[in-house]
């Protein structure tokens, strides 16, 4: 029997969860790049060290993103990652797929690349894992005659990404697939061409509860909710109390507000202290659903640490109703990035730029007004700043 | 010359007609069993999703496979979701039961839905960045090995949610996950003093340090960093590819722990430092495997239903978390960064352990 | 020459007998009635304590009043208590009534413990100081003046405690009280150039500045201020008097509440920013007197039994605060100095209103 | 009738509270600065302003501290308070006084200054308001002959305070008076003679209810606390159910850690859960008492906002026994006090010093373990430092 090349690798294709060891060895049994990939991540395995050199700039005419360029610092083993740039692709909304458009896309990439890619990457791309420079264009001509188009990399819009929504969740109080498709096709130019000081990331759940993280993860978080009563099915309830959830311990006494009254018959809910955090309705979905007028709340400024530690988006519109064309929410997009971009440093996130400029100064620099919603607790340091207009001018 | 701004296709376009027919419709749903979910509609329709697990890393063929699959039941219709897992959607309940069977005997895991374990969100680590400390794929393939059986059942009290990010940019958005898997350098960079003054710009180097460790030394065209100011975040290397970190005996592995992203019961919050540091141990990093199974051991014996990881911390106490799972507490959980004092215990009330 | 380093008086020479007996020993206490305690020790013996408020700000002649009470009914024995009230202590029981008698007749209000208000801890002012952005004493007397009923009695649903600080140094720790008056000043010192150079130190003065507002001018040897970076703290003043705030038009007071320092239930809080700014109108400060009234009142009807005011607004959420108060929220209100991403709401959780 | 000089002021003699203006027409009529002091502060009344020039320096022989040199910025108006100082007079521990020596402290002030007092001020000295340069040495002496020090002022310690504590109350778990006297005595020195980067307070709470305010008003706070079970009188918790305290919902609601427990019967207490808030003991004096092993937990930092924004303390000895000789303490204070003096800026206090240079450098410095009860909660950015040791060093 033959040795095998990647000892330590092999040990990864034990064990029950899927292996992508057993995927990069599928893909080396076609692809040079693949096979020279996997060589190179064992000696990885075995150095403890990555094999790849600082990026490289590489695209296609017209767009300034939407490839990452790689090399391998080792050329001399491994002369088919030599050049090996990742091509980000714009996921069809929703990450819904029919599967003659995936496997469109399965023949591209066999054709110019290495046959492997991630389904999907973080920000929600699918990623088309490793091509050389040559075939960057011809790839990208064949993915936009398939009908698929680049993602955004480097200091651009991202590929906004959505929730399933009214795809098929009975809590989506917004259309997430419509609003997040809606405005990938509106700001194509911002994904494509790199303009803004720092990357820019969209992200819509059509609930609070949030299923693609956007309140963690993007600087534009837009987020479903109502306003009104939580609509009660009495005898959904009463089913309920019948079967072996326990209204009064699961979801009363978690209910954050504590705005739930039950007495073993009747389910009550103060809704005016209700801070719909959607824990009752998670627990009772046939009894229990979100209010009639319903929305969204807009929060800003979610990050991962680099450089002044990282962000949870915040509340800047508690509540907007979207609709198409959705004109209100992008204009309101367009005077944050158009203020962010007036105002920030090289590689400053929107949520730094507010950190450091105030809220106060971002709130007039796009014309919001200030609201309690906006914060968690008023300032505790007497640090106040007045405008001009406010202090009474001695004539001197 | 290709079509540029085309944008993705059109999703409705890829929508089951199931959906198309009643979209925005849904009445509710049920959790069949572990994997499989039943959306009803308005309509008296029923959606049967099929959740299945992935490594994400996968290739054309394997993406055929699925193709095929969906093609047999889901009349080529699936997704995948925000974690990565491949979604089959078919309106048909009869063919529920044998797409299972197919799915198990390809070792398609199915689970990941309710109170389990899901897909563990994961980043690129050594197959494609450049400034990874450890690798993506396969410490979680390690780790989801063994713990599988949380990913097909519902046994936990919550939800909880796995995240790795290889580097401190955290493109694994470990941040706020109930466990977060997090690569660490700990070797000061060195200013390569031959290929700075080309290759990189004084100024941004100098802005791209949190802590400014960094100083511009604009007689030599390069930067000088103090050893004392800099905890190896890596963020000039990525601006400046002349100050190298990675380092195979120092970089390794943090563990944190108790965030979440959901706005169910309470707020959305970040996750703490748990472990400051596990070597890298390749092929199958057995020190994070195992810190990791404990924590997610103590949890679900400790927690109460609904909890999640962060929940059942915050009201148990982190002092009793430490005892608990019987980490160490060290001065490196202390945070020193720039809001630390929110941090420090402002009151008396504390527990012995 | 006079002893020096000598030291205050030794406590234990100023304890009358009965605490001297029974130090340390005490078992339990009750509220007689509002402004009066008994203490019970384990000896079975019993310390009777009359509180009686105190505008701080007195003659010799008042304290010898209050020497010629002690002396007729606490054998000479009283203190002062941390809020500046007047404790006559004392072990006879029969005395205790007369001695409320005698100070009825001469006006002095008796009260300040349990569910009250008890008395304004408070700082100089116009009286004694040079920073002042208000008078202390003064707003003081018209608040109390107006509360009185709620210093002589116990029907708060907790105790309030009020503070005020003239400036912004808040020597009258007014930080974690439950409703705190702080004076502001809101215009920008301005440089004397011609004293500033010999009256001041350009490093010390420039590092005063929390908002880093103040530049060097070396060349003149003196100072610039940055006006859009100035939040009118004064601390530059402090430094270098040569750079006066106090502006008669636009000084005046804001008003904080919530904050709390007893670690019962809830741990300390800082106060939060209720009202910006409210002018100085002496000598009765009628819009701050009204300001707090306002506070209190619905802070009475609203809170439940035991709950501080910083507990009944987070219960009931700040939004909640500013619609039962009326008080309008501003851009102000919202944080901007270094933690002020900690203050900001990173959640869909709130109320409408 | 003759015309009143001090209308406004006047106007603060209605009403019930007894009132400062009052007090200082006593003081007129036997003293001219006392007299010049109500104008002036008639014509600030008028002016909106204060009419107090920066303060100087001036103070006692052997001393740097304890007087607050104060001059009027209207000598020409008011020349009796063209300098008015302020002495700062060391309290007896927990303000207890025999009336002699108030008498005796009285007579000294109308001897030597404005016969206005504060009983007492806001760090607990007792304010002796207004003399001239020239009386502030006669008057130190006569003060020193009749048993009084002055307190401090600058970059100095000050008067350390103290609750009432085992002077009257029973729930003290240190004895607050005994350990506040024997520090000022011990630390006299430190009072006197400025030496500090800034000020420095040091306060004793004797339980967590803090009636000295010392976790907000202090650099160095000193709380009694306990180890072990909440004693229980179960006699006496009977008597309190029959009250009119509704035990469950006024207590054990109200718990913050919810470890009480009450069938209307038993009074059970998790205490191990228990955080020691003094709640339930509060609320039930009679029935419920401190567990048997006493101490105190230390704190350190807290602060008013100038400069970095105001700190409450935190806990960096979460129990320590307190006994005299309080050697243990003493030396802590030492190590701390050494730390801060050896890397503080001027006008840097300890808490902003921590900050600035970071918990795990303090702790280090003087020679404290990192525990958990010192944080909330750990940290959530990665920016980790590692001691040199923890690092495999590399011979290159
Ligand atoms: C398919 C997916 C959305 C998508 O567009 O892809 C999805 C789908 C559903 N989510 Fe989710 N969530 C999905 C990612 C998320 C995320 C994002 C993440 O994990 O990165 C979150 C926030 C996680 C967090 O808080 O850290 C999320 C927080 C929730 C919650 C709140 C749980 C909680 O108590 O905190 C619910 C409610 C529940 O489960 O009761 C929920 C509920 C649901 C429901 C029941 C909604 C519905 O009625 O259809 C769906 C099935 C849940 C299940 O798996 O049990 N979903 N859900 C995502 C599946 C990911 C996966 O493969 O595991
Ligand atoms: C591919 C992907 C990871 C993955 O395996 O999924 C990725 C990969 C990289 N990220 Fe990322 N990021 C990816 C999602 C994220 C996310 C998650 C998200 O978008 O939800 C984050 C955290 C959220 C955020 O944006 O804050 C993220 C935060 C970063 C950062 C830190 C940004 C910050 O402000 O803190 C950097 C550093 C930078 O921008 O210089 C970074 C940089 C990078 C670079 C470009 C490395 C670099 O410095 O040049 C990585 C290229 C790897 C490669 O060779 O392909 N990546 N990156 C994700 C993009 C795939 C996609 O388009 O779908
Ligand atoms: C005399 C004094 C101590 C002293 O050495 O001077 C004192 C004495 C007592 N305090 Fe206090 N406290 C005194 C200032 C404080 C302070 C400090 C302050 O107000 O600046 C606090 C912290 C205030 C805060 O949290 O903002 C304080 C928080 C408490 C608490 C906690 C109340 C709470 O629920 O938050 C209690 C417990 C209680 O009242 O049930 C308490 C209880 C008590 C008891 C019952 C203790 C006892 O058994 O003797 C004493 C009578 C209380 C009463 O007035 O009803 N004492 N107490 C102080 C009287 C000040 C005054 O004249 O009004
Ligand atoms: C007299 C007193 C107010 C009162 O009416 O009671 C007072 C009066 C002054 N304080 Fe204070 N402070 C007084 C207690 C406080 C307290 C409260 C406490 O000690 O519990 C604080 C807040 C706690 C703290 O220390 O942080 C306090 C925080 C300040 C500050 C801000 C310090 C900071 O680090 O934020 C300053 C400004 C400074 O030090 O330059 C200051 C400065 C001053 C000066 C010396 C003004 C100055 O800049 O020179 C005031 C002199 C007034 C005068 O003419 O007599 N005073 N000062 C208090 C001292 C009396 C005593 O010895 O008993
Ligand atoms: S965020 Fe809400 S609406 Fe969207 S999938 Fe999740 S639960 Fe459904
Ligand atoms: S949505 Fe949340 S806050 Fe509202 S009633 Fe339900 S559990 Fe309570
Ligand atoms: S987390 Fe760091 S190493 Fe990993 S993919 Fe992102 S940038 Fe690269
Ligand atoms: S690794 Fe981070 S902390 Fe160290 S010098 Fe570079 S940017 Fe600064
Ligand atoms: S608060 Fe300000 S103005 Fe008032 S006494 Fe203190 S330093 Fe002086
Ligand atoms: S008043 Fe305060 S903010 Fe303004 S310049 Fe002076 S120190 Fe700076
Ligand atoms: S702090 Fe505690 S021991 Fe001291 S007086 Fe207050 S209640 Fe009593
Ligand atoms: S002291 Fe506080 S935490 Fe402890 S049992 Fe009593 S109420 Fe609960």
């Amino acid at each position: 029997m033959e040795k095998s090349k990647t000892p330590l690798l092999d040990e990864l294709e034990k064990g029950k969860w899927p292996s992508f060891v057993t995927d990069m060895k599928q893909a080396a049994q076609k692809s040079p790049m693949a096979e020279d990939l996997l060589s190179q991540l064992e000696l990885s395995y075995k150095d403890k060290i990555g094999h790849w050199k600082h990026g490289g700039i590489v695209g296609v005419k017209g767009y300034g993103g939407g490839v990452i360029g790689r090399y391998s610092d080792r050329p001399d083993l491994f002369p088919n990652v030599q050049a090996f740039h990742t091509m980000r692709i714009n996921h069809p909304t929703g990450w819904f797929y029919k599967t003659d458009a995936l496997r469109n896309l399965c023949d591209v990439w066999d054709k110019h690349g290495s046959g492997l890619t991630n389904m999907h990457g973080s920000t929600g791309d699918a990623i088309l894992l490793g091509t050389t420079t040559e075939h960057i264009q011809p790839c990208f001509d064949d993915l936009s005659a398939a009908g698929f188009d680049l993602g955004g990399s480097g200091s651009a819009l991202r590929t906004p990404s959505a929730c399933v929504g009214p795809g098929r969740c009975e809590w989506a109080c917004i259309d997430s697939l419509d609003v997040c498709y809606n405005l990938t096709m509106e700001f194509q130019d911002k994904i494509h061409r790199p303009m803004f000081p720092y990357k820019f990331k969209i992200k819509v759940s059509a609930c609070p509860n949030d299923c693609v993280a956007s309140i963690a993860r993007s600087d534009f978080s837009i987020i479903g909710t109502w306003k009104g009563k939580i609509l009660i099915n009495p005898a959904e309830v009463t089913a309920y109390a019948s079967s072996d959830l326990d209204i009064q311990k699961e979801v009363c006494d978690l209910c954050p507000t504590k705005c739930m009254e039950w007495d073993s018959k009747e389910l009550k809910i103060h809704d005016e202290d209700c801070t719909r955090c959607m824990h009752c309705i998670n627990l009772m979905p046939k009894a229990l659903r979100p209010g009639k007028e319903k929305g969204a709340t807009i929060l800003v400024g979610g990050k991962a640490p680099i450089v002044e530690g990282a962000l949870l988006s915040w509340v800047i519109v508690p509540f907007i109703k979207l609709e198409p064309p959705y004109t209100e929410l992008k204009e309101l997009i367009e005077r944050i990035q158009d203020w962010w971009d007036e105002n920030a440093k090289s590689r400053e996130r929107l949520g730094e730029l507010i950190k450091r400029l105030g809220m106060r100064v971002f709130l007039r620099g796009v014309g919001l007004p200030a609201v309690p919603q906006m914060v968690k607790a008023p300032r505790s340091n007497p640090y106040v700043f007045f405008w001009p207009e406010d202090i009474k001018q001695e004539v001197k | 010359m290709a079509k540029t701004d085309i944008g993705p296709p059109d999703y409705k376009t890829m929508l089951p007609p199931v959906i198309q027919r009643n979209y925005g419709k849904w009445l509710y749903h049920e959790i069949l069993k572990p994997g499989v979910l039943m959306h009803v509609a308005e309509s008296g329709e029923a959606l049967y999703t099929v959740r299945a697990g992935s490594p994400r890393l996968v290739s054309t063929d394997h993406i055929r496979e699925i193709c095929d699959i969906a093609e047999k039941y889901c009349d080529g219709y699936l997704r995948f979701t925000s974690r990565n897992n491949i979604e089959f959607l078919l309106d048909d309940k009869d063919k529920v039961e044998p797409l299972i069977a197919e799915l198990a005997s390809r070792n398609y895991p199915v689970g990941g839905t309710g109170h389990s374990i899901s897909n563990i969100v994961h980043t690129q680590g050594w197959v494609h960045c450049h400034t990874p400390a450890t690798d993506a794929s396969g410490p979680v393939k390690a780790l989801m090995d063994e713990i599988y059986d949380y990913f097909i059942t519902s046994t936990l009290p919550a939800h909880v949610r796995i995240a790795l990010a290889c580097c401190l940019n955290m493109c694994g958005a470990v941040h706020c996950s109930d466990i977060a898997i997090l690569g660490i350098h700990r070797t000061v960079p060195k200013p390569d003093n031959s290929r700075v003054p080309n290759m990189c710009e004084i100024p941004s180097t100098v802005a791209s340090c949190p802590t400014g460790a960094i100083r511009g030394d604009m007689k030599n065209k390069t930067v000088t960093v103090n050893d004392e100011k800099c905890m190896y975040c890596g963020n000039c290397y990525t601006v400046c590819p002349a100050m190298p970190i990675a380092d195979p005996e120092n970089d390794g592995i943090s563990i944190w722990v108790g965030g979440k992203v959901s706005n169910a019961r309470s707020a959305p919050k970040f996750s703490k430092l748990a472990i400051p540091f596990l070597p890298n141990n390749p092929p199958r990093w057995p020190e994070v495997v195992d810190a990791v199974k404990n924590i997610i051991e103590v949890y679900a014996s400790h927690a109460r239903k609904h909890e999640r990881v962060g929940e059942w911390i915050e009201r148990v106490g982190w002092e009793r978390f430490f005892s608990l799972t019987g980490i160490p507490f060290t001065d490196k959980h202390i945070d020193d960064f720039d809001m630390a004092t929110e941090t420090f215990r402002t009151s008396t009330q504390f527990k012995w352990r």
